[in-house]
């Protein structure tokens, strides 16, 4: 019941703010939505806390501890940054930058991802999880060109173009999968059921779920942003829309990687080799190398934080291909600290844009000076997304790289190196932007300063003390993913 | 007394000093809160914590877990001799100092009251937890909260771009260390995320992977403590950062690189290697000596202190390595002595270093200056800094009979029984090493001359520093605290000893006791009484007996008549402050001995320039042969990365094709 | 080699479908690449029309109708439409010449085929060498992507590649669970119209389709 | 314990008292190298009696560190004297300070000189403490690395037992003994001011150290210090002939022995005077920008004197 909700609710808000999205209070209502969306999350996760991993409408959807705290996580996400985008997007207009006609496409397109994303996590179905990341990509792509400028359809267009043709090969992919699942399922619906096919893994045919799990990764990964097949990522997350900057890195890329994921314990069970586990940890330890040092020349801000981004989607990826108990937990925290400090910084850099007019961080100079709240945040965030204690990113990071050290020594100088780069990057450009002579001006809305603070006391909590059914679920989740 | 109750009292303290903290930033605008409340405050808790630290000391090694930190992970707290030796030594110099910043921040303009007390007291609470910290996940969470809160200390005035610069420099390498001390517990952990340091006490090591975990932490420590070629970012944090801060960085906060570096060392892994230490001994004369040479050539005081501070955890380290070599040759009394050695000068220096580092601050409130070249004269306008000044300046000095000299006559001691060493290269290397160690100290006098005369002696070289105030009460209650701990610790060594027995006999299982018991209370014998013997009270009574017997002879035998009149000078006529030597005129012998090590720059007049002027800038070449090309490379690979992303979609979808085509042929 | 009917057939169309990739590839002219995107439509329609047949499997009726629907008249038209209002009707340029775009695309099949050659050893279904012959048409649709400078040929490579899916889903598997193609078919169709608004968005800001406008957005 | 006490008193007070006479022997000695009739061994006595009498002249802006100065110096020395074994081995105050206090106890008068000389702020006065401090920390090292050789030898560092050892052990020839005499002497030579580091007998500004240092010192406190200077050259002299030619020394308690070791001191410690006028005589003074390569000798030659003792003598 609460499933339906959770899935149902936003499908209706896409429905009824593609209807009124222009008037005055869509952003209001957008919230609400989204408030709802989370409370009906938040009760999901309350009967799973209760009676344990769910099945239902014909096995169609699946809650386990793998994708409960991924739900909440999402709607919550989702709704704080709702939080964020009210005034956001209201000075945005206000500006002139975006038209009513677009202000309603963007709030029903948001509800719609919000959708998307929550399907793609509920389902049991490996094909309609395909379909909702498809589906993903295209709420989002007309919001990336939201302001129709020529980077920004830029943007959209390569997001779309790289996307579509990642999704057609995670297709390909899934196919695959479903030729060899079908020799032992019979066909018909039940196999592209996740749960059938965990049952089944161990008699899956290796070679065609191996050619099938390259077809996947080289798909699901292109979402994920794993270099090489990361280029879109820096270009809509700088050219679209802050909150949509926010959601794309802190929701999709999780997501995709889930996918990723779910396969790779499908795979791992047919192939009983590391097969796919050593594929992920190069991708991984490739787009840490490579994103650590393209940070350091990055002159827009949000770019910077999109390549971080890859940084740290590449370091979980490289702890889920690691295996073993303590990595993926490792990894699985990583997921939440990291979607939930990238969009803290995400509202802060938003919000620091606007003040300043720009977003080149040569423009962005002492923050603190002007408004302390925004500056805080950003150099806070900031330093949180660095892996500095006591925020969880450190604590995931800690549990990485130790067994990282323990497991693959070799791969720990590459990870040394890569971490020192983006820190100097990174927190070179902080420093800068919110320390020293002020460029900020005042704006004529106050900042929503409660979604940064909120997610970033999350964080530091999370790196403090992590609640014992939330560790419950990360263990479990760990034992599945193995 | 249970065996708990220093740990509580310990705790009680950390938890104290983060409430102040918070209280501060509750009432952020009010600085007589702050400033005549909280920092009061928070030095009576230091000064509390200081008698838990030494009854820490004597006690039973006392465990608590507390219910936070990860799943299966929780904070592990533990209180043993070791750690309770750096919390008296965090305890005695935060009291101190608190005492004094309760002045000093008040006379300090455009700060945030409570931020500066959230910062401070957060950055005293992380140092105590760092020591109290018994698993690796608590112990790097101390670690960085660490070096944050003294970061944001540092940049206190982060509109000078030269602040901002060197509180990056210093965040960035004390994470490199961190990252380093992370992977060096990544070794020593069990893989089970078990990451207690009773595990890693009872896991069994290969050699190699020992040497890599010793390796690792000389790196992360020394990234912290400032070893060759590690040390780049002292000099310029020191300078930034307000004169208290820079007394806790370089007074406690650099112990607790020493006291990590011992904690792994001989707490964590159960064997040492004797290279090792020839590998410590090695860093640290070498950090030692250059720490000294480029002291002798600084023209800013506090950039002259920071250096100093350099050579001094370059003697301790050399004196760790110094019983890492004895320890692996099983010769545990004389690990010992090293080590009491090594310990000894970490609690001198955190007494004399703070005392001059709170000089410096009162010299910059007086007169607003920190360059050398225009102070002078001050001991006539400043008696209580300028007296006080002398204390610090003879202690670090090493002059008897004050604490400088108690470790370094150790230190000599335990070199001059290296011959008891079964390897003979060693042998051939202890005379080198004696002689480095010798000179470095020696130099160190110069260098402190040339400090103290500079600033406090001569005429003042500017017209504002006749209007110089002397220190405030608060302060001077500071100085009197710090330099009667310096006297205390110079002239009891036997009672200092007896108490860091118990540290020595956790670390290298041997105690000196049995030696300095022999010759009574009076007499430091570390061998026997027939090999040496000092004795600093006795010593005292000796100088001043001698000189008051020589005074009152004087006087009594003849008249006291004084004339005062202009100075003489050979008779040169009119003598005008630009003529006494500049600090760059005192380094300049140094610099011209010791060419080769320095990266001088001269700029000389020519004979045809209407205003002449001579000026040279002197500058590490480890800057130049190491950091700058490091960071060359990176950013020639990031220039060379960022071709990949080069904006054409076809490249794009060429690389998903390929890739997708590569991985293929990869699995196939 | 004494195959049934229905599977000879199915080679055939396999065959049939590999030559119209093959010249999507070669093809320069916008409005014959649509032709040739319809005939493969039409193609795929035949082809799940006897494998539903002949494995007499009743929801492979609604797909065929569906991919006839879709891709045989829908998507067509609405190119054909976009081309007419945007007049692009004579479209030239390829990056690398065609030769050479020929080569390649062989090495792309030969590589697919080995792929495909253990897997089509154990496809249970009545044709066993269609997989490759999939692979190697959404390889090639991906060569013609890289290989196009404007964007609707881009577009239409895009949607060839889905075509070549939808040949895999159908005759290498019975054709994928009813709701999931549903799904697919409503993704490609949704696909298409945002294309076509993106064609417009493209056309008013740079008055052309040429992709090297969009070339901006580099590391500087 | 009495007797301790007697001997103590006795040889600290011999040496401050007979080392003004030292002076005066060196000064003599050189004089007649230099074929002049000089102004007799007590000159210096006389000097001091006149220094003592007379009103001291002090500069304005002296501070009360200038004026205590001198009386530390002195007793620093007093100090000293009072640890160097000069007729017995048998010190009763030794066990409080051994070789390496000695070196921090000259280091310490020489701080406070340096400082004194810095205090009144006039180009010479600084000018000498920079070149003092220059010159002390290259022979500092020197100099400890000078006694290292005979405690390494004789295991203790405490200079009565060094002394002990050496005089009353089985006569054994020590090579590293050699390299330390000669890295001695010229230590010597340095830190008592003597040619051809610094020359005691001139004020030609530019060439002076010690001299500059002591400028604006007037009446009792030159005195003092003067005498204090003295008292050092005594006590280096004492401490050479101790470590280097110890024979004849008196072993703890033999009261037999005193009259005998008090002629033999007096026979070395002339001889000792005698050579060094000679030395002064023979050499010239060298810029101070050579002092540093001077000294860097006489620290490898005590470098070299452990090494050699490791190599040969174990």
């Amino acid at each position: 019941m609460e499933l339906l909700l959770v899935l149902g609710i936003p499908l209706l808000g896409a429905a009824l703010l593609a209807a009124v999205g222009h008037r005055a209070p869509a952003a209001e209502l957008n919230v609400l939505m989204s408030l709802l969306t989370f409370a009906a999350a938040a009760a999901l996760t309350a009967t799973v806390i209760a009676d344990g991993p769910l099945l239902t409408l014909h096995e169609l959807f699946f809650v386990d501890a793998f994708n409960v705290f991924l739900v909440t996580l999402t709607a919550f996400v989702a709704f704080t940054t709702s939080l964020f985008s009210r005034p956001y997007m209201r000075i945005e207009a206000e500006r002139g930058r975006v038209s009513p006609k677009r202000l309603r496409l963007y709030h029903s397109m948001y509800q719609m991802f919000s959708f998307t994303m929550l399907l793609a996590l509920l389902t049991n179905n490996v094909g309609i999880l395909w379909v909702a990341l498809e589906g993903a990509t295209l709420a989002t792509v007309l919001l990336v060109s939201l302001y129709r400028t020529p980077a920004s359809l830029e943007a959209a267009w390569k997001y779309f173009i790289l996307c579509g043709v990642g999704i057609a090969q995670a297709l390909f992919g899934t196919i695959l999968l479903y030729l060899a699942a079908e020799r032992v399922l019979g066909a018909g619906g039940t196999a592209l059921l996740w749960t059938h096919l965990d049952e089944v893994k161990a008699s899956l045919e290796p070679t065609v779920v191996s050619i099938a799990f390259v077809f996947l990764l080289v798909g699901f990964g292109t979402k994920v942003g794993l270099v090489p097949l990361h280029n879109w990522l820096p270009d809509a997350h700088a050219e679209g829309p802050t909150p949509i900057s926010a959601v794309l890195s802190g929701l999709l890329l999780n997501v995709a990687l889930y996918a990723i994921v779910r396969n790779k314990v499908l795979v791992d069970g047919a192939l009983g080799n590391d097969l796919a586990g050593n594929l992920m940890m190069g991708f991984g330890l490739l787009s840490v190398v490579v994103s650590a040092f393209f940070l350091s020349r990055q002159r827009d801000v949000k770019r910077l934080f999109a390549y971080s981004s890859i940084e740290h989607m590449g370091l979980a990826t490289f702890a889920f291909g690691m295996g073993g108990t303590v990595a993926t937990f490792a990894a699985l925290l990583h997921m939440t600290v990291h979607s939930l400090t990238k969009s803290a910084i995400f509202f802060a850099v938003g919000h620091a844009a606007q003040k300043v007019g720009s977003q080149v961080i040569a423009d962005i100079r002492g923050l603190v000076n002007v408004s302390p709240a925004v500056g805080w945040a950003l150099m806070i965030g900031g330093l949180a997304i660095l892996g500095i204690p006591p925020f969880g990113v450190f604590a995931s990071e800690f549990l990485i790289l130790t067994t990282a050290m323990h497991d693959h020594p070799w791969a720990t100088p590459i990870l040394l190196v890569s971490l020192a780069v983006a820190f100097s990057s990174i927190f070179g450009k902080l420093q800068a932007m919110v320390f020293g002579e002020s460029t900020a001006h005042r704006l004529p809305h106050a900042p929503a300063a409660l979604p940064v603070f909120a997610h970033l006391a999350i964080v530091l909590l999370l790196g403090l003390y992590v609640p014992p059914y939330l560790a419950q679920w990360y263990r479990q989740a760990a034992q599945m993913i193995g | 007394m249970s065996s708990y109750a220093p740990l509580f009292a310990v705790i009680g303290v950390m938890l104290f000093w983060v409430v102040l903290g918070l209280a501060g930033l509750a009432r952020s605008h009010d600085a007589r809160l702050v400033f005549r409340v909280l920092f009061p405050l928070g030095s009576i808790a230091g000064a509390i914590l200081a008698a838990a630290g030494l009854a820490g000391i004597s006690g039973t090694p006392a465990a608590l877990v507390l219910p936070l930190g990860l799943p299966g992970l929780p904070f592990h707290l533990r209180l043993d001799p070791l750690s309770s030796f750096f919390l008296l030594l965090l305890g005695f110099a935060a009291a101190g100092i608190s005492m004094y910043s309760a002045a000093y921040f008040r006379k300090t303009e455009n700060i945030k009251p409570g931020l500066i007390g959230l910062q401070y007291h957060l950055f005293l609470a992380s140092m105590l937890a760092v020591c109290l910290a018994d698993d690796a996940y608590f112990f790097l969470v101390a670690w960085e909260t660490m070096a944050l809160s003294s970061y944001f200390l540092v940049i206190t005035d982060h509109k000078l771009p030269e602040v901002r610069r060197a509180g990056f420099l210093y965040l960035l390498i004390a994470h490199l260390g961190a990252i380093s001390i992370l992977l060096c517990f990544g070794v020593m952990q069990n893989n089970a995320g078990e990451y207690t340091f009773e595990l890693m006490r009872a896991a069994r090591l290969s050699d190699f992977w020992a040497t890599v975990v010793f390796l690792l932490a000389l790196t992360g420590f020394g990234a912290k403590a400032g070893f060759l070629p590690l040390h780049i970012w002292l000099p310029e944090a020191h300078p930034a950062a307000p004169s208290p801060v820079s007394a806790l960085m370089s007074g406690v906060m650099l112990k607790t690189a020493i006291y990590g570096l011992l904690r792994v060392t001989f707490d964590l892994l159960e064997q040492q290697i004797w290279w090792w230490g020839v590998v410590a001994l090695a860093i640290g004369l070498a950090t030692a000596l250059s720490g000294v040479m480029f002291a002798a050539v600084q023209t800013d005081m506090k950039r002259l202190l920071a250096y100093s501070s350099i050579e001094n955890i370059g003697i301790v380290l050399a004196a760790i390595g110094l019983a890492i070599i004895f320890h692996a040759y099983a010769m545990n009394v004389l690990a010992a002595l090293a080590l009491i050695a090594a310990l000894y000068h970490c609690i001198n220096h955190a007494g004399f270093k703070s005392l001059l580092f709170l000089v410096t601050g009162s010299v910059m409130h007086a007169t607003s200056e920190r360059n050398l070249g225009h102070l002078g004269g001050l001991i006539r306008r400043m008696p209580w800094v300028a007296w006080f000044g002398l204390v610090g300046t003879l202690a670090i000095a090493g002059l008897p009979p004050l604490n400088g000299f108690v470790s370094e006559w150790l230190l000599l001691q335990a070199f001059l029984l290296t011959p008891g060493l079964p390897n003979s290269y060693l042998n051939m290397l202890v005379p080198v090493a004696t002689a480095a160690l010798v000179l470095a100290s020696a130099l160190a006098a110069y260098v402190m001359v040339k400090f103290y005369g500079v600033v406090f002696l001569g005429q003042p070289r500017e017209e504002k520093l006749k209007q110089a105030q002397d220190a405030s009460n608060w302060e001077r209650a500071a100085f009197v605290w710090l330099g009667a701990t310096c006297v205390l610790l110079g002239l009891a060594p036997v009672a200092v000893i007896g108490q860091l027995d118990s540290v020595s006999l956790l670390l290298v299982d041997a105690t000196l006791s049995g030696n300095i018991a022999r010759s009574g209370w009076l007499f430091v014998t570390p061998a026997s009484p027939e090999r040496a013997s000092y004795s600093a009270p006795l010593f005292l009574a000796g100088i001043v007996g001698s000189v008051v017997a020589t005074f009152l002879l004087v006087r009594w035998l003849y008249h006291g008549r004084v004339r005062r009149a202009a100075a003489w000078d050979c008779g040169y006529p009119q003598q005008t402050p630009r003529m006494q030597d500049t600090a760059e005129g005192f380094g300049q012998p140094i610099k011209q001995i010791f060419e080769p090590f320095f990266r001088i720059e001269r700029h000389m007049p020519k004979p045809t320039d209407e205003r002449p002027y001579y000026w040279s800038k002197t500058e590490d070449h480890i800057w130049f042969w190491l950091y700058l090309p490091v960071a060359k490379a990176a950013e020639w690979v990031s220039k060379l990365v960022g071709v990949l992303h080069h904006g054409r979609i076809h490249l794009y979808l060429i690389y998903s094709f390929v890739t997708l085509l590569a991985l293929l042929f990869l699995i196939r | 080699m004494n195959l049934p009917l229905s599977a000879q057939l199915i080679n055939l169309l396999a065959a049939l479908m590999l030559l119209i990739a093959f010249g999507m590839l070669a093809q320069r002219r916008i409005l014959t690449l649509i032709h040739l995107f319809a005939l493969q439509g039409a193609l795929l329609t035949v082809n799940t029309f006897v494998v539903a047949f002949s494995t007499m499997q009743t929801h492979l009726y609604y797909s065929a109708v569906l991919t006839f629907v879709l891709k045989v008249v829908v998507l067509p038209w609405i190119l054909h439409r976009l081309i007419v209002r945007l007049n692009i009707r004579w479209d030239v340029e390829t990056l690398i010449n065609i030769p050479t775009i020929m080569l390649v695309g062989i090495v792309v099949v030969i590589l697919s085929f080995n792929l495909a050659l253990p897997i089509s050893e154990l496809a249970g279904t009545v044709n066993r060498s269609t997989l490759g012959i999939a692979m190697a048409a959404v390889l090639l649709a991906m060569l013609m992507m890289i290989t196009r400078r404007k964007a609707v040929p881009q577009v239409i490579g895009f949607l060839a590649m889905e075509n070549g899916l939808f040949f895999a889903a159908t005759s290498a598997t019975y054709g994928m669970p009813m709701i999931v193609e549903l799904g697919i078919a409503l993704d490609v169709l949704v696909g298409t119209f945002i294309f076509g608004i993106f064609f417009f968005q493209i056309r008013e800001t740079f008055d052309s389709l040429d992709i090297h406008h969009l070339e901006k957005l580099r590391e500087k | 314990m009495i007797q301790f006490v007697v001997s103590q008193l006795v040889q600290s007070l011999l040496v401050v008292v007979s080392a003004p006479l030292m002076l005066g022997w060196v000064n003599q000695c050189r004089a007649w190298l230099q074929n002049r009739t000089g102004p007799g061994m007590a000159q210096p006595y006389r000097v001091l009696g006149k220094l003592f009498v007379k009103d001291a002249v002090i500069a304005h802006n002296a501070s009360p560190l200038f004026r205590l100065t001198p009386y530390v110096v002195f007793g620093c020395m007093v100090l000293a004297a009072s640890i160097v074994p000069v007729l017995a081995t048998d010190l009763p105050f030794s066990p409080a300070a051994d070789v390496i206090a000695l070196v921090g106890l000259f280091a310490l008068a020489r701080v406070f000189m340096a400082l004194a000389a810095m205090d009144i702020g006039t180009a010479f006065g600084s000018m000498g403490a920079r070149r003092e401090m220059l010159v002390a920390c290259l022979a500092e090292p020197a100099l400890l690395m000078v006694f290292f050789t005979p405690s390494l030898i004789s295991g203790s560092t405490a200079l009565n037992n060094i002394v002990e050892t050496l005089a009353h052990s089985s006569l054994a020839i020590y090579p590293s003994m050699a390299f330390a005499a000669i890295a001695f002497l010229m230590v010597m030579l340095a830190e008592n001011a003597r040619v051809p580091i610094d020359n005691p007998a001139t004020h030609l500004e530019l060439t002076m150290i010690h001299e500059a240092m002591i400028l604006e010192y007037s009446a009792r406190h030159l005195a003092l210090i003067e005498w204090a200077n003295a008292i050092k050259l005594t006590i280096y002299s004492a401490i050479g002939v101790a470590l280097f030619l110890p024979w004849g020394i008196a072993r703890a308690g033999e009261w037999l022995m005193m009259p005998l070791s008090i002629a033999a001191f007096v026979a070395k410690i002339a001889a000792a005077g005698a050579g060094l006028a000679l030395l002064e005589t023979m050499s010239a003074k060298m810029r101070i920008f050579r002092a540093p390569e001077f000294l860097g000798m006489a620290f490898m030659l005590a470098v070299l004197g452990m090494l050699t003792h490791f190599l040969l003598e174990r």
